[in-house]
């Protein structure tokens, strides 16, 4: 079976809609020459009408994919940094997000924002570091953090399908995974719904994209002194509250682990919808970057405000201890 | 219409200026909640560029927006039951006086964030000819909004990608209470011309003026040409906004005031009329209203259990807030 | 003892820091006119050099507070909607709050973001109406919103004096409250100190906001059945930790009331906390806005989308029936 | 230095030429993490602005910032180290190539958001002035930059308010791979223009010609003008940003390479001293660049236990991430 990357998925993903369905164009920066490679042989293949290379006018091409979605069109948006959804916050959030309600129900929003390699690459410190799903899914838009080429590939997919906003978030320690994936196979994913990467009878563990492959190579070293499932949500928002209270209603236990400042991240929100309503076997544990984390240049202390493998593993064990 | 029409202008330059006057009478009386930035002198503004596109022209308004909702066609009774908050309403009571839109009319809306619109409606246009159709879009802005980066940022990209947008900017003199002068380095329609945007200022007191210029810009638009921008110099003859009827703000002098309100567009649309034909106007124009008002009273208020209804155009559900 | 309210005591607030340190100076829309009241007599008494009004210019001029500040000014910002945070996210939260980190320590940037009247003022509609203090929780930007005007006063002051970014919201619920206070005994409070407003043995209610007299009113009512603790946070970032845990360590049950969306918003980010370190005699509960919530403009909608008594009522009563 | 000083002048150019070189080597060897944005073939924009400038002035750089930070003086060896994460940098390691900062030298710091500086420098500039100190301020910005609506925002408020900032546009002919007719509707000086702001061209690759503008353009502003701006017209000899040495992007046609690399800063200096004085230069060049290679990779590493260390002026101590 032909090894697929995350970086590929994405691409064969835009490629497949753009050919799909006229209405998909895209817009962003130097996607012309596909300097972040998702974006690499559309020009070529679709031409300049449909892969848009913009000014950096962030707020005014976000608003541009707007209007356009609004007179029926899909547009995809892709930022270079994820810092730029900063820029581009209000755009989002008081404009896509809020038509259709404003308008009452007028209209759709459909755009997709993309930003391939969110999170820390190594090296490009404070301002090019962020995560930032977790504010966009306070707000309430449709939030997506694939982990794998083949959820990158169908995930993408739905979101540039969905009739309202979404941000995809393609996690830099994601991009450069590869797995085998039978080409052919490669469907959409449907949004909010979770997977259950492992089995395992006696800890959740809730992994947020690239924390994905941490937390399985953590629960199989683990293997041998406790049972963890691991669980993806893949959407952030809306979230799969089912498919994550059927496993820690089996498991009694919680342990996440999420790449977002832990205050009011998705860790927070994880563990408050479940404890509203399952008893846990004994208090649940988060791993996150600390409150208010600012990434500083230096690698080891880049990545020392990531959460890690050695933060998780120990949070797993602590928690047997306590119940 | 392309040619002059003096009845027509000044009927819907009266039913602007009626339609303000009611609606400040209902914010007296209670019925329209959180107040309105009343459009009163300015009408001729509105209709003038109104008068020179065709239904299938896009427009988007501003915070000031009825005068633009109305002229380019929107149900009064509907607009002013929107006011209301009734389900009868263009946006069903979602919406209200800064978010009414009628997309059936080329209104994406009225928009309480001061420069969003040039961008949203460049988008529009773009998405729409690109699929074939033969139309232009209006971006109306205050004098406050060419001091936003946003809008800048528009005139940018629909100045590189000839998107046929005529950009209105109302100059009243003031953004809340902070004079041009005081807040426009530079000229107004210096700002467009930096990006290659052919600038005229016209007296936006006369809606004929108005509406030749508007004619002759949008006739260059449809000949291929790319945006254009007109600052259309006006006088807001009430508070900015009626919050401003409570508390006093000391920011015009009253001279200038009544200079300001000497040149009236109703005057001036009307004097062009044979007296009894403008009374004739006049009366319809007061039967008109008083069916609007009854309507939009009467219309049923929301029921608040469908208070998120249309937040979501892919039908997603949200989760409720409750215990 | 003279009523004071809690808008004058914001006024009085920036009056006494302006008297106090020559770096003090504010800027904002329309403050010179004091459009918001916060800030009326102050251009008169400290003139238009530390009462800077500005054009429309959000970003630049939040931008230049932080130049000012980098330069040892102490800059107030006041923002006359609480979405136009949205539009500076990118300034506060990438620039002004990284800056301290990113230069090593070489220096501080102690800005004051002020939104007088966040949240709902009713029938300003979807674009006006946002809450968005759990977004700066999220970030690590130090947030502040005052109950009561003793409170706005202190915090407001502890704001101007911090060394580091803070944004203070001062809920336009809150905005016309009135309260007895010996005006000389008005004192800075400290940022990241909680209160108990109101003693109780059963249950711990965190209330933010305004929401904090909804709570109290909720107690009284229901003083014959359980024992209400209302613990005000007053600041969400950072956290009064220690002063909830001893609270909730005492009344082993807890209910948060916050007028931020569900997801990940500080109610999640409290309950969170409190399950990691004590063990509950019931699930905890929230009230919050709904996912998501964009607040519809008809009054009964929008008060349908925000927090209530009658739901922070019911959820207490369902909290005590649980355990 | 107002006058001409073609050592002095020579030798700056000459340092970040050579500052880069041994930088590029150093990403390499790996020694610097993240790669860099080279300044090659744009030295003599730094080091001829910077010539006009006093140490009391302030300058804000970009993300191709290295030559700004060391023409306007701060410690090359200390510049190094903070390229090459230790403690001994600029920033402690905290910063980084994107975000050298030395404020003891008046550099308010590189900047990895295109666009952002602008604001900051004349927020500064303004703070210190209106404390009595007479300095001005410079904000390097890229072609690029000048689509960027909070740049322009800022355009209008350093006019409006006359501060004396000189924004000094270094027209490299491309923004990434976009190049500037592809971007710029409009002319780039015509853009500082439309706020009134005087704007000349000036070619960015003779030191002593933009040293000239400069000095003429800082005289004026020294004089009680207000802001300035210059278009230097350059080029960049070598990739956007190291990556690019990996990865193959096609935007820049061969000739139009050579033709740029053929008129080079260095050269063009260096033909103004004799050849002896040059070869003394270099010499002198070579052996402080020796030291500064050798200081930056003696620098300890930082301690990750330190990684948040700088986060919070006040002092404020996050809490952690773990679980
Ligand atoms: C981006 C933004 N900033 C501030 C406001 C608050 N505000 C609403 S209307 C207004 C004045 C707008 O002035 P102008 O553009 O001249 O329009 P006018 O009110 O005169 O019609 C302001 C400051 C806003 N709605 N949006
Ligand atoms: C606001 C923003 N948009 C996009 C980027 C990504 N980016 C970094 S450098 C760059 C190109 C900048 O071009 P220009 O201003 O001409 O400067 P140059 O790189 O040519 O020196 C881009 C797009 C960014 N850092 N900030
Ligand atoms: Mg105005
Ligand atoms: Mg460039």
């Amino acid at each position: 079976m032909p090894r697929l990357s995350y970086r590929k998925a994405l691409n064969r993903a835009l490629a497949d809609e753009l050919a799909r369905d006229e209405e998909v164009f895209l817009l962003g920066e130097d996607i012309r020459v596909a300097a972040s490679n998702v974006t690499a042989g559309l020009l070529k293949r679709f031409g300049p009408e449909r892969v848009r290379d913009t000014p950096l006018s962030e707020q005014a091409f976000t608003s541009f994919a707007t209007g356009a979605a609004l007179a029926g069109a899909r547009p995809v948006v892709e930022f270079q940094i994820p810092s730029l959804l900063f820029l581009v916050f209000e755009q989002i959030v008081n404009h896509a997000h809020k038509f259709p309600l404003m308008t009452g129900g007028q209209c759709a929003v459909p755009v997709t924002y993309l930003v391939p390699g969110s999170g820390s690459r190594t090296g490009w410190a404070g301002q090019h570091s962020d995560h930032p799903y977790s504010l966009f899914a306070h707000v309430g838009v449709t939030t997506v953090v694939p982990a794998t080429p083949a959820d990158a590939y169908g995930l993408l997919v739905s979101a540039i399908r969905c009739d309202d906003p979404v941000v995809v978030f393609a996690p830099a320690g994601a991009m450069e995974v590869r797995s085998d994936v039978d080409v052919a196979s490669l469907r959409p994913v449907p949004l909010g719904r979770g997977r259950v990467h492992r089995r395992g009878d006696d800890v959740t563990v809730v992994a947020v994209g690239h924390l994905v492959h941490d937390a399985l190579a953590v629960a199989d070293d683990l293997a041998d002194q406790v049972s963890v499932e691991v669980f993806d949500p893949r959407t952030l928002y809306p979230f799969d509250w089912d498919g994550l209270l059927t496993s820690v209603s089996r498991t009694g236990r919680l342990v996440v682990v999420d790449d977002s400042n832990r205050s009011c991240g998705i860790g927070a929100e994880v563990i408050a919808s479940v404890v509203e309503r399952v008893r846990l076997h004994a208090p649940p544990r988060r791993v996150t970057r600390p409150d208010g984390a600012v990434l500083p240049f230096a690698p080891a202390l880049d990545r020392a405000v990531q959460p890690g493998r050695e933060q998780l593993r120990s949070a797993i064990q602590h928690l047997m201890k306590d119940g | 219409m392309t040619e002059a029409d003096p009845v027509r202008l000044y009927r819907t330059v009266r039913l602007i200026r009626r339609f303000e006057e009611r609606a400040i009478d209902l914010v007296r009386s209670g019925h329209v909640v959180g107040g309105i930035h009343p459009y009163l002198g300015q009408e001729g503004v509105a209709a003038g560029v109104c008068a020179a596109l065709r239904p299938g022209d896009v427009v988007a308004g501003t915070h000031r927006g009825h005068g633009h909702v109305l002229a380019k066609g929107a149900d009064p009774a509907r607009t002013m039951a929107e006011l209301c908050g009734r389900v009868t309403g263009l946006n069903r009571g979602r919406g209200g006086s800064m978010h009414a839109a009628d997309f059936a009319v080329g209104v994406l809306g009225a928009n309480a964030i001061v420069g969003a619109g040039g961008a949203i409606v460049t988008g529009a246009v773009w998405a729409r000819r690109r699929r074939g159709e033969d139309l232009v879009g209006v971006s109306f802005l205050g004098d406050g909004a060419v001091n936003e980066g946003m809008l800048l940022e528009a005139f940018n990209l629909a100045a590189l990608w000839r998107v046929p947008v005529l950009f209105v900017c109302e100059n009243n003199g003031y953004a809340t209470t902070m004079p041009v002068a005081g807040a426009v380095a530079g000229s107004i329609t210096g700002r467009a011309e930096a990006f290659g945007i052919p600038a005229s200022v016209v007296d936006g007191q006369d809606p004929e003026a108005v509406r030749a210029a508007t004619a002759a810009a949008v006739g260059r638009m449809r000949a291929g040409g790319g945006p254009e921008f007109i600052e259309a110099r006006t006088y807001r003859f009430d508070a900015h906004h009626t919050f401003e009827h409570a508390v006093r703000l000391d920011y015009r002098p009253p001279e200038e005031v009544a200079r300001g309100r000497s040149r009236d567009p109703v005057e001036i649309a009307g004097s062009r009329l044979a007296p009894d034909r403008r009374a004739e106007v006049d009366a319809s124009v007061e039967a008109e209203l008083d069916a609007v008002v009854a309507f939009a009273l009467a219309g049923p208020e929301p029921d608040p259990a469908g208070a998120l209804e249309h937040l979501y155009a892919s039908g997603l559900t949200a989760r409720a807030g409750g215990g």
